[in-house]
Order: structure tokens, then C-alpha cells, then sequence
């Protein structure tokens, strides 16, 4: 099941709404991305050189591509129900004005085994995060800038084709 | 028959709108091929299309790359690499 | 945080007391375990043979070692701490007498990195299968019999062992 | 100084008890010799213990192996492998 909304969502509620939809899973993995406050590059700074002042974010917009978003959604989820053998999954993703710790984004998978809902749920995210079309941009005191996309995603994304072609070379 | 041309995010506002309905000629086959009809329109749409690395392109609503045709196509859209999640 | 306890435990709830203790972390992972209705060799066996009559589980039952259970989980959760970089962590899990659909064990890990939430939550779900005192005994139709630890778990709690090591050499 | 023996699972059903308190003498200084002495308590001792590849033990609520010391130890538990979670 795939939602796309500018309303809010409790995680919670959704992740007992899935539980109770699917009793006989022994292994429900889930994630949720949450707003954070201060930006995306200042975070590694803040590590090496805790000196350097923190971006304050106060509002994340998400835009997103009406239509393409719930059909490339859809493409994933098919892709990972081709992958592992899955009792059930969700994904929820908001767009529009958001506020740092609001969720954005939630994956349930429910699975016999567990290694298949933690596979799932995590490929799911590494997918979406590179193929669905949203595109973040932080409000702060010193204005507003797009997100840059980060190599990384395209690194985590990328394995899962090299662990496809691996699995059909063994 | 106009093809409905749509642009995301930073491109977006640097061409200073979302949505364009443009008839290509028959020898606009590709992605790229539209993307040098696009760059004529205004110093606007050569600023946004200008460095290709930074963009990327779906055609009727699925990823394609530059080659990619776009014969029968009644969606073309240009946005940066994605950042949900 | 580790729980280990008798009463049932709300799996929303506890996620969202959790996200809202960690509204600057992007990535929060978690993991519910729950009790089917019908028990673990029997899974595979519908899968292969459809016709095989399934032994519905009318209760299941968890012992578990008081004092070594907590310190153990302790071990776990320090382990994955030294391992990824996290802001947080909380393991539940019940022990006593459970019906089919109740969750047996939580698992929430918060961080700034989606990869480090999921692999400590995944890490931390194969330590405690092979390491935390508990003991399942399912109660059907044919009576109650103590379910047989599985070399697979084994085999998912050994990957970390190659990893570290692996990571070591690098 | 008795050493507080605990069994759980089907080795406590086995063996009838999950408490036993045991005064091992000086001699006994692994996990290995406190069994051999267990053995020789029962036949049910002798039954619950008689396949340790079935059977895993912590001493002071820590996993060891069948060679650890349990010289000081307070607690001994014999318990067949985890299946929680």
C-alpha cells in the first residue's frame, strides 16, 4: 500500500494498523525519516569541528511530481515483493511544509522471516530514496536552499543491483 | 500534437515556471534532441539546462536517460537528482 | 533502554514515546517479532506441500533466565553502540504466556545515518536470538513442546563476527 | 561455599528442579568436571546432561564454554540453546 499526503501521519497508529493487519508475520521491520533541525552538510561538521555554528532549520518543503511519485512508489514495492517473499508492506510519504521532527517517510515489511522484512524495508528506502521524485528544501535564518542529492545514496542504492547481478551469477 | 513539458524544484524556478506545452518538429527525436529546442526558448531555460550533471529526465512519469525517445511522448519532465526520504 | 516483562507492551506507543525522544535523528529502524499461529517447521512445509495439515499454536509460552536476561540484552546494546554511531536505543521483550499476534520483542535504534538505525537493529535481533536466555515452548492441539534453537540464526548472528573482522583487515 | 546450579527449559523438566545449591569439591575447577559430578546425581541428572551439544551454560550469568573456570563462581546455569526473540 502506497500513500502519498501533505497530512501528517502518526507512526505509531500506522505501524499498529499494519501489525494488527498481518498477525501471522513472525518479523515486521520498519523506518521512518524524520525532519532534523539543523542542515544535512552541517552534520559531518558538526563532528570534525564542533566550533562551526549550527544552520538552524526551521521548516522543510517537499515537492514532489504528482502521479510519478505514486507510480515509480509502486515500481519499488513491486520490485521488493519480486525480490523477497513479503506477507505485506507500506510506504507513506509526505510532501509540503514540514516541521524538524515531523515524519516524513515510513516503510513497514512484514515477513516470515525477518531477514526478508529488514532487507525489504531497507531497499525500499535506498530506492526511494534515489528513484522517487521529491525534492527537499530547507528553510533556515539565512534563507532557503534545495538539498543536494548525496553520493552515499547513490552508493547504498547501488548495491542492491550488484547483490541482483551476484545472486543470479552464483 | 503539443508534448507538456515539466520542470521541478530549482529548475524550475529558474525558468520561472512549472508546466510548458510545446510542439516539437519531427526531427526531435530524443531527450537531448528536445533539451537543445528547450535551451533556444529564453537565457532562462540555457541557465536551468545548462550543466546536464544536474539534471535528470522522465518521460510519461518513468526515468529515461538523454538517448531516450521521445516519439509518442505526451510528458517530458526535468528536475535534480531526487532527495525524499 | 532495555524492558524485559511480563505484560504486554503497545508496539505504536512505544515507537512514538521514541520518536519523540529523538526528533533530531533522521533515521529511526525497528523491528517487531510476533507470535503465529502456527508453528515454525510447519512454515516451511506449507510453502512446499500446501496439503500438510497446519498445527495451529493456541498459545505460546517464554521462559526466560531473570538477571542474565537483562544483562545480556545490556552486552548486546553496548556492542551495537561501540559498533555504529546511534543516539538511542530500546529493546522490550515479554516473556510468560502469549497468544498468537501478540509482539513478543521490540527493537528501536535511532541515528543521524539510516544505514547505521538498520544494521545496529538488525545486528542487535540476531545477537538476542543467540544470545539472549529466553526459551519458546508453543502449546497446540498435540500438546507443548520446546521449540529447537535454528542454524540459521546462528548462521545471521556469525555474519557480524565476519564483518568486524573483515572491517579489521581493511 | 555452595554454588547456586540452575536449570531451565526441557533440562529443568528433565531433571525435575531449575534450583540446586552444590558444594563442589576443590578438584572440580571446570564447567566440564561440575558436570561430570551433576551426571552422577540422577539418572534424570545423568539423562538431562547427557548430550552436550544440546546443552549451553553461563556461569555468573555469562556465556563460557565447557572449559571455563567456575573456581569463585556463585551461579551455574545449564540451559539448552536461546530461542527467544
Amino acid at each position: 500500500m502506497i500513500r502519498v499526503q501533505d497530512d501528517p501521519f502518526d507512526p505509531g497508529a500506522e505501524l499498529n494498523t499494519f501489525l494488527a493487519r498481518n498477525p501471522n508475520s513472525g518479523g515486521v521491520a520498519n523506518f521512518i525519516g524524520q525532519v532534523r533541525d539543523f542542515n544535512s552538510p552541517d552534520i559531518d561538521n558538526i563532528k570534525s569541528s564542533p566550533s562551526l555554528p549550527k544552520e538552524m532549520i526551521s521548516s522543510l518543503e517537499l515537492e514532489h511530481y504528482p502521479g510519478m511519485t505514486e507510480k515509480e512508489l509502486r515500481r519499488i514495492c513491486d520490485d521488493a515483493k519480486s525480490r523477497w517473499p513479503l506477507d505485506d508492506m507500506i510506504v507513506i510519504h509526505r510532501y509540503g511544509v514540514m516541521t524538524p521532527g515531523d515524519p516524513i517517510v515510513l516503510v513497514c515489511t512484514a515477513a516470515t522471516h525477518r531477514g526478508d522484512a529488514f532487507a525489504a524495508c531497507e531497499f525500499v528506502m535506498d530506492w526511494l530514496k534515489t528513484h522517487a521524485p521529491f525534492w527537499k528544501r530547507e528553510h533556515s535564518s539565512t534563507g532557503a536552499s534545495w538539498v543536494e542529492a548525496k553520493a552515499v545514496d547513490d552508493d547504498r542504492s547501488a548495491r542492491w543491483n550488484r547483490s541482483a547481478t551476484e545472486s543470479k551469477n552464483k | 500534437m503539443a508534448t507538456t513539458v515539466l520542470y521541478f524544484a530549482w529548475i524550475k524556478e529558474r525558468i520561472g515556471t512549472g508546466e510548458e506545452h510545446i510542439e516539437f518538429s519531427n526531427d526531435v527525436s530524443t531527450v537531448a534532441d528536445a533539451i537543445g529546442v528547450l535551451k533556444q526558448m529564453s537565457p532562462q531555460h540555457a541557465d536551468a539546462l545548462h550543466d546536464m550533471t544536474r539534471v535528470r529526465v522522465a518521460v510519461d512519469q518513468t526515468h529515461v536517460s538523454f538517448n531516450a525517445s521521445i516519439k509518442n511522448a505526451r510528458e517530458i519532465a526535468f528536475f535534480p537528482p531526487v532527495t525524499g526520504g
